[in-house]
C-alpha cells in the first residue's frame, strides 16, 4: 500500500510544478529557476516526529549536474539558498496556531543540496511544504509545491535496524545457550593456555632459589571483569606455591581486592593442604592512588628481589614502572591484561603475556566457572560466525572484481550488495536479489 | 527484597534500552531512562567524593602513617568545594548584572579560576609528564628482543618512532632511489597504520565486542549477580 | 630525556613537516564543508592530556573559524569545558567578527559519558536546554531550529581517552551515519584506524599529526603562518625528535648489552 | 628511581641539575620581569532603565552595579612605558599563584630524585583539589540546571539562572532520580549499604543495555563490514599489484590473529600456523602503539618545560 500512494503523489505533484514551470511570467528582475520535482515522505522507522523533503536542484543552480555545461547560468540568476516553507493542514484534534495554518518559512538550505530532513514536525499532523529558489540578489523563484500533504506516522519496528537485532539475538542466543550447558553440568572442552605453564615455571624458579614470590592484581577496583579474573589466576599461583612451599606476596590497591584476596589464598593453601602456612598480612593494603601503590610496590621488589613477578588484571600508565624493576632485579615476569594501550610494554619487558582475551580464558580455564566457560565458548562460536561472514563477503567481492562484470544485476552483485548494505548495513530486510533499493532506502 | 529487587531493577533498565532502541514507540521511555542515567551519574560523583574523604578521615583519626598527607587532602578538598559552590569572587552575569550568582563559576580571576589555574592544571600535567622518564629508564633497562614476538615488536616501535618525526625523512633523502621511495620510513610508517595495524585492531576490537556482549547479556539475564555484593 | 627535551626547547629548533594521508583526510573533511555549515565540537580531554591535544583543538577553532563554520563546543569530560574556554577567547581574539550565538555556542559539562550523546543524537534540549552563559537554546539563532546533532554536518572530536572518540564512533558516526574527524592521544590513535574511513572520516594521532595538520592550514590559508600562537605544535616537535633519537639508542643500547651478556653467559 | 645505582653518581648528576637550574634562575631574575603578572583593570558598568531591564553604560550614576575585572597583558606587549602609564599594575595573586605552580611542578619533578615528602605534599593536594572541583562542576553543570531547575524552576530561575522559562513548574517525574541520588549516598553510612544497591542496579542495567548496542553496531557488525574487501583490486588500467598486496595481507592478518584468540580449538598444524602469523601481525600492531604512546608522552613533558621555561622564567615567547 505504501509504494502505490508514494507514486501517486510523485505523479501529482509533478504536474503541477511543471504546470508552474510551463508560464513563466517573464518577471521584471531575473528570477532564478524554481527547483523541480519536490517529493515529501514521512522518514521510515522513526518514531512519527520527522519528515523527509527532497527536489531536484533547479536550473539556475551552479551545481546542478543535468545543467549542460553549454548553458550558461545567468551571474544574476545563480541560485544562493532554497526556502522550505510549510504550513499545517490538520491539526489532527488539536487547535493549531494560526501562524502555523499558513506558510511559514522553515529552514533555509544552501545551493547545492537537495534534501533536508524537518524535525520539528508533530506526530499525526498534516503538512504542506513548497520549496523556492533565492539568488544573491534575494529575488525568488515561482513556488514548487508538493500537492499531496504528509502526515509523519510512527513506524511499530525500525526497519532499518531488524538486521541489527537479528546479530544481537544470534550473538546472545549463542552465549546463554552456552552458560545453560556449562551449567547443567556440561563439559566443555577449552584449549590449554601456553601462559599457565610460564606461571607454573615462573613459580619452580622461585621456589628454588627460595626467594618470595610478588602478584599484583592490577589497580582496578573488585567491580571490574579484569580484578576478578586476575584473582582467579592469584588462586592458581597460591595453589602452586603452596605446594612447593614458597611465599606469596601480594599488595593490592583497593581495601575490598586485599579482602578478597585474601579469601582467595586462604582458600588456595586449604585445597594445597597446608592451612598453617597461610600468611594473611602478606596480602596488604598499600593506597588508592595510582603512583603511590606503584612507588610502594617497588620499593618492595628493590629490597626483598623476589624471584617472580606476576601482574594480572587492569593496568593503567604504571605498568610499565613495574616492568620495567621487575626486569632490573632480573626476575621472571610474567603478565595478563586486557588493556589494549598497556599491551606492548608488557610483551615489550615480561618473559610472556596473556593478551586481552586470551587472560579471560585462562581465568575461565582455571576457575571451571560454569558461567565464565559458557560465555567463553559463547564468545567462539560468535568469532567463528564473524570469520564466516567474513569470508563469504570477500568471496564475492573478489568474485565480481575479478569477473569485472559492470552489470550490476547479476546474483554475485546482488549478493553482495545485500550483505553490505541489508545484512551489514542499516537498511532492513529490503529486497533481495539485482541491489535495487526501494524508494525509502538510500543506497548507503 | 535486598537482592531480588536490584536485580528486577537491572533487568528491566537494560531491556527497556535495547527495546528503545529497536522500537520508535519505545524511544521516549529509553531518553528518560538515560536522563536520569545523567543525573545519577552526578550523585556518583558525590560518592566518589565522599568515598575519599571517609577514607583520608579514617586514616587522619587512626594516626596511621602518613596521616599528614591525609590531612592536607581534606583541607585542600573541602577548601576547593567552599570556594566553588559560593562562587567566590564570581561577578554576576553581563546579561543579567541584577542576579548576583548568575555569573559563570570559573570566571577568569575568580577563587575557583585561581585553584586550577594554579594548582589543578600544573600538577595533574606534570604528573602524567612524569612517564616521558619512566618511558626513557624503561626503554634502556627493560625492552629485550627476548623472542622473535618482542624483536618484531621493538623493530615496528623503532620504526614508527623515527617515522613520526622529521628523522624519518632526513635519513632517507639523498641515496633512497625514486622506486623505493614507499620505504622511507614516514611512508612506511604509514603503511604500517593502515595495513598491518588495523587488521591487528580489528581483531583485538571484534573480540572485546564479543567480551562486552557476554558480561551485557550476563547482567541482563540475571546470570551474574556479582554487582550485587556478597551478603 | 630531561636534557633530551629542555636544549630543543630552549634553542626554539623548528623542523619542516610533511603532511600525511591521515591529516590531509582531516583537513579535507573540514575544508570540503560548505562555508558556514554546523560543526559539533567535543573537547573530552583534560589538562593532564593538555600538552598533547591543545594545540589540535586550537588547530581546529581556527579552521573551522576561517571557513566561518558555525561551532558548537561541549565537553564531556569534567575539566573539559576550560578547554573550550581557551578556544573561545582564541576566537574573541583572533577573530572578533565572529559573534556568539550566531556563529559559535559553548554548552555545559553533563556527567553520564556515552549517555550523554545517546541523549543528544535523539533530542538536544533533553540535555542542553541552556547553553554556559545561561540563555535559553530557543533564544540562540544558531540553535533554535536544531533538534538533534543529527542536523550536524560534522562532529570534531579531540579525545584523551573514555568517554572519547570511540564512543562518539559508536554512539552516534555508526548509527546516524554523522560524518565524524577525531584528534586523539597517542596512547589511543592505533586504536581508531580500523574505524577508518566508513566511521571515522579522519583521525590524527599525538603532536606529530597536530603539526602536520598546522602545516596543512598554513599552506591553505598563508594570513594564518605568520601567527606565532598558530604554530604551537610545530614548536614542540623539535624536542620530539632529538627524544625519539634518544628513545632508539637507547634501546638499541639496552639490547646490545643483553646480547653480549647473553653470548658471554652461553659461551 | 633510585634503585641501586651507586648513590654517590646520581646524587651528582642531581647536584649539577640543581645547580645550573639556580643560575638559570638567577639569571631571569636579573634579566626579566621572572614570573610577574601584569594585568589591567577593565570596567563594567550597569544602569536600570524604566521596567528594570540592565543595559550597559559608560557613565555610571550612583544607584547602578558596578565592577572591574582584569585582564591578563601578555609578557610581548609589557613595554616599559606601559607599566610607567600606571595603567598595567602588577597583580600579587596571580603572580603568587604562577610561582607556585612552578614551585609544585618543581615537587613532582623531585620523585625522579626519590619519593620524596615534596612529591607526597603535591601529590595529596592534586587529589583534594581535584575531588573537590569535581563535585563543584558536578553541582553547577548538571545537578542544577537538570534536576533542581526541573523540580523548583521558580527558585532556581531567580537564584542563579536567570535565563531559563520558569513556567514548567513542580515536575514530578524528577522525583525518581532525586531519590535514587539520595539512595545511593547511603552506601557511605556504615549500616545502609544495602539501599545503594538499588541505584547502582539500575546504573549497571542501564550500562550493559546501550554498551551492548553500541559494541554490537560499531565494533562487530560495521567492523565486518569494513573487512570485506576485494582482493583482486583492478584500477583503471587494469589489474593493480599494490592495492591488491594491501587487501590481501589485510585480510590474511585479520583472519589469522582471529584465529590466535580462538580457544575451542587446539593450537597444533594448520591452525597452530595461523595462529603463529597471527600473533606476528599482533606484535606489529602493538609496536606501532608502542611508537604512538612513547611520542604522545614526550609531547606532555614538552609542554610542562615550555610552561617552566616560558611563562615563567621568560627565556622563550611564552605562548
Amino acid at each position: 500500500m505504501r509504494i502505490r500512494n508514494i507514486l501517486a503523489v510523485v505523479v501529482a505533484m509533478s504536474m503541477t510544478c511543471f504546470a508552474a514551470a510551463q508560464s513563466p511570467s517573464p518577471a521584471p528582475s531575473l528570477v532564478p529557476e524554481p527547483p523541480t520535482d519536490l517529493i515529501v515522505a514521512d522518514t521510515p522507522d522513526d518514531a512519527g516526529n520527522s519528515v523527509e523533503v527532497h527536489w531536484n536542484l533547479s536550473e539556475s543552480d551552479v551545481f546542478n549536474t543535468l545543467l549542460s555545461d553549454t548553458q550558461e547560468v545567468n551571474p544574476q540568476q545563480i541560485v544562493a539558498t532554497y526556502t522550505v516553507e510549510r504550513k499545517v493542514t490538520d491539526g489532527n484534534g488539536n487547535e493549531v496556531s494560526d501562524e502555523d495554518a499558513s506558510w511559514r518559512k522553515v529552514s533555509e538550505i544552501g545551493a547545492g543540496e537537495s534534501q533536508w530532513t524537518d524535525r520539528s514536525v508533530n506526530l499525526g499532523w498534516s503538512y504542506d511544504y513548497r520549496v523556492c529558489a533565492v539568488d544573491n540578489q534575494g529575488d525568488k523563484s515561482t513556488w514548487c509545491n508538493a500537492s499531496g500533504s504528509v502526515t509523519p506516522v510512527m513506524q511499530m519496528f525500525n526497519m532499518s535496524k531488524a538486521w541489527l537485532a537479528i546479530w544481537m539475538l544470534l550473538f546472545g542466543a549463542f552465549i546463554a545457550y552456552f552458560i545453560n550447558c556449562a551449567r547443567s553440568g556440561k563439559k566443555l572442552w577449552v584449549r590449554k593456555i601456553a601462559g599457565l605453564e610460564a606461571i607454573d615455571e615462573a613459580v619452580g624458579r622461585a621456589t628454588e632459589m627460595g626467594r618470595p614470590i610478588l602478584f599484583v592484581a592490577g589497580i582496578q577496583d573488585i567491580n571490574e571483569i579484569q580484578t576478578l579474573a586476575g584473582l582467579t589466576v592469584l588462586s592458581r599461583v597460591a595453589k602452586t606455591a603452596a605446594e612447593y612451599g614458597a611465599q606469596i606476596e601480594v599488595p593490592t590497591c583497593r581495601s575490598l581486592v586485599m579482602a578478597a584476596a585474601r579469601e582467595t589464598v586462604e582458600a588456595a593453601y586449604l585445597a594445597a593442604g597446608a592451612p598453617d602456612s597461610y600468611q594473611p598480612d602478606r596480602i596488604h593494603y598499600l593506597t588508592d592512588e595510582q603512583f603511590a601503590f606503584v612507588a610502594g610496590v617497588t620499593g618492595y621488589m628493590v629490597r626483598e628481589e623476589p624471584a617472580a613477578c606476576i601482574y594480572m588484571g587492569g593496568f593503567y600508565a604504571e605498568s610499565l614502572i613495574l616492568a620495567e624493576t621487575g626486569n632490573h632485579i632480573g626476575a621472571i615476569q610474567v603478565a595478563g591484561t586486557a588493556m589494549p594501550s598497556q599491551l606492548p610494554f608488557f610483551v615489550a619487558s615480561c618473559d610472556y603475556t596473556l593478551i586481552g582475551e586470551e587472560f579471560f580464558a585462562a581465568s575461565a580455564y582455571l576457575s571451571g566457572d560454569p558461567l565464565q566457560i559458557g560465555s567463553l565458548k559463547g564468545q567462539d562460536y560468535g568469532k567463528f560466525l564473524s570469520v564466516l561472514v567474513l569470508i563469504i563477503g570477500i568471496f564475492f567481492a573478489t568474485t565480481i572484481s575479478m569477473t569485472e562484470s559492470d552489470e550490476s544485476d547479476g546474483f554475485g552483485a546482488g549478493a553482495l550488495n545485500y550483505i553490505q548494505n541489508n545484512i551489514l548495513g542499516n537498511e532492513g530486510f529490503g529486497s533481495f536479489g539485482g541491489g535495487d533499493t526501494d524508494i525509502e532506502g538510500d543506497d548507503s | 527484597m535486598k537482592r531480588t529487587v536490584p536485580l528486577v531493577i537491572a533487568i528491566v533498565a537494560g531491556f527497556v534500552l535495547l527495546i528503545a532502541n529497536f522500537i520508535p514507540f519505545a524511544e521516549g521511555w529509553g531518553l528518560t531512562a538515560q536522563e536520569w542515567f545523567n543525573i545519577l551519574a552526578v550523585g556518583a560523583m558525590v560518592l566518589g567524593g565522599g568515598n575519599l574523604v571517609k577514607l583520608h578521615l579514617m586514616k587522619v583519626s587512626g594516626q596511621r602513617k602518613g596521616w599528614g598527607y591525609s590531612l592536607v587532602t581534606i583541607v585542600c578538598f573541602f577548601g576547593t568545594i567552599i570556594i566553588g559552590m559560593s562562587k567566590m569572587g564570581v561577578h554576576p552575569n553581563t546579561l543579567y548584572p541584577d542576579y548576583a550568582w548568575s555569573g559563570y563559576y570559573l570566571e577568569s580571576g575568580s577563587g575557583l579560576w585561581w585553584i586550577y589555574q594554579h594548582m589543578i592544571v600544573p600538577l595533574t600535567s606534570m604528573m602524567f609528564a612524569m612517564l616521558a622518564f619512566y618511558v626513557a629508564t624503561a626503554a634502556f633497562r627493560a625492552f629485550r628482543a627476548k623472542n622473535t614476538e618482542a624483536t618484531l615488536l621493538l623493530v615496528t616501535a623503532g620504526i614508527v618512532l623515527l617515522g613520526r618525526t622529521y628523522a624519518g625523512v632526513w635519513l632517507f633523502d639523498g641515496w633512497l632511489p625514486e622506486s623505493m621511495l614507499w620505504l622511507r620510513f614516514d611512508n612506511l610508517t604509514v603503511w604500517i597504520m593502515e595495513i598491518p595495524n588495523t587488521a591487528g585492531t580489528r581483531a583485538i576490537t571484534i573480540g572485546i565486542a564479543l567480551g562486552v556482549v557476554a558480561t551485557s547479556l550476563r547482567i541482563l539475564l540475571g546470570v551474574d549477580r556479582s554487582y550485587l555484593g556478597q551478603d | 630525556m630531561l636534557l633530551a627535551v629542555s636544549i630543543p626547547i630552549l634553542a626554539k629548533t623548528v623542523f619542516p613537516e610533511v603532511i600525511s594521508r591521515q591529516a590531509k583526510l582531516v583537513f579535507d573533511a573540514i575544508d570540503d564543508l560548505p562555508d558556514g555549515s554546523r560543526v559539533l565540537l567535543s573537547y573530552d580531554f583534560d589538562p593532564a592530556s593538555q600538552g598533547e591535544l591543545l594545540p589540535m583543538a586550537q588547530a581546529f577553532t581556527r579552521h573551522c573559524s576561517i571557513k566561518g563554520h558555525k561551532q558548537y563546543y561541549m565537553a564531556l569530560w569534567p575539566l573539559g569545558s576550560p578547554m573550550v574556554d581557551l578556544s573561545i577567547d582564541t576566537i574573541e581574539s583572533e577573530y572578533p567578527d565572529l559573534v556568539y550565538g550566531e556563529d559559535y555556542v559553548k554548552f555545559d559539562y553533563k556527567t553520564g559519558g556515552e549517555a550523554v550523546i545517546r541523549m543528544i543524537t535523539q533530542d538536544l534540549r533533553g540535555m542542553f536546554e541552556l547553553d554556559s552563559k545561561g540563555i535559553s537554546l530557543d533564544d540562540i539563532p544558531m540553535t533554535k531550529n536544531v533538534k538533534n546533532i543529527q542536523d550536524m554536518d560534522l562532529i570534531i572530536n579531540v579525545s584523551a581517552g573514555d568517554p572519547g572518540t570511540k564512543q562518539w564512533v559508536q554512539f552516534a558516526a555508526t548509527p546516524f551515519g554523522i560524518t565524524t574527524v577525531s584528534g586523539c592521544t597517542g596512547v589511543q590513535a592505533p586504536q581508531m584506524y580500523p574505524y577508518i574511513p566508513e566511521q571515522l572520516a579522519g583521525v590524527l594521532g599525538a603532536i606529530k599529526a597536530a603539526a602536520e595538520y598546522e602545516a596543512a592550514i598554513d599552506d591553505a590559508y598563508p594570513s594564518i603562518a605568520d601567527n606565532p600562537k598558530a604554530q604551537e605544535a610545530k614548536r614542540r616537535m623539535g624536542p620530539q625528535l632529538v627524544a625519539h633519537s634518544l628513545m632508539i639508542v637507547l634501546i638499541l643500547v639496552g639490547n646490545w648489552i643483553f646480547f653480549m651478556s647473553r653470548k658471554r653467559g652461553q659461551a | 628511581m633510585s634503585t641501586d645505582t651507586p648513590k654517590k653518581s646520581n646524587a651528582l648528576i642531581w647536584g649539577i641539575i640543581f645547580v645550573i637550574g639556580a643560575i638559570m634562575l638567577v639569571w631571569s631574575m636579573t634579566t626579566s620581569r621572572t614570573g610577574q603578572v601584569w594585568i589591567t583593570p577593565e570596567q563594567h558598568a550597569f544602569t536600570a532603565d524604566a521596567d528594570g531591564k540592565y543595559s550597559t553604560t559608560q557613565t555610571p550614576v550612583a544607584g547602578d552595579i558596578e565592577w572591574t575585572t582584569y585582564n591578563v597583558v601578555p609578557d610581548s606587549e609589557l613595554t616599559q612605558e606601559v607599566i610607567d602609564s600606571g595603567e598595567a599594575s602588577l597583580s600579587w595573586s596571580r603572580t603568587i599563584g604562577l610561582w607556585l605552580s612552578a614551585i609544585f611542578t618543581l615537587f613532582i619533578l623531585s620523585f625522579l630524585v626519590g619519593d620524596n615528602p615534596a612529591y607526597k605534599f603535591a601529590e595529596a593536594m592534586v587529589v583534594g583539589t581535584s575531588a573537590g572541583y569535581v563535585m563543584v562542576i558536578g553541582l553547577w553543570d548538571v545537578f542544577v540546571p537538570n534536576l533542581l531547575a526541573k523540580l523548583f524552576p521558580v527558585l532556581v530561575q531567580s537564584w542563579t539562572l536567570p535565563g531559563m522559562d520558569a513556567s514548567g513548574g513542580f515536575q514530578w517525574l524528577y522525583i525518581i532520580p532525586a531519590i535514587l541520588i539520595i539512595m545511593l549516598l547511603f552506601q557511605l553510612m556504615p549500616s545502609g549499604g544495602w539501599i545503594s544497591r538499588w541505584p547502582i542496579a539500575f546504573f549497571i542495567g542501564i550500562t550493559a543495555g546501550y554498551r551492548m548496542i553500541g559494541y554490537v553496531e560499531a565494533d562487530l557488525v560495521a567492523q565486518i563490514k569494513a573487512g570485506i574487501v576485494p582482493l583482486w583490486i583492478t584500477g583503471e588500467g587494469g589489474f593493480e599489484f599494490w592495492p591488491t598486496f594491501n587487501a590481501i595481507l589485510l585480510t590474511v592478518a585479520t583472519l589469522s590473529a582471529m584465529i590466535y584468540f580462538f580457544f575451542s580449538i587446539e593450537h597444533k598444524g594448520l591452525v597452530g600456523k595461523t595462529a603463529r602469523v597471527g600473533i606476528w601481525f599482533l606484535m606489529i600492531t602493538f609496536g606501532a602503539s608502542f611508537g604512538y604512546t612513547v611520542m604522545g608522552r614526550i609531547a606532555l613533558l614538552a609542554a610542562r618545560l615550555e610552561f617552566l621555561f616560558g611563562d615563567w622564567l621568560h627565556f622563550i615567547p611564552s605562548s
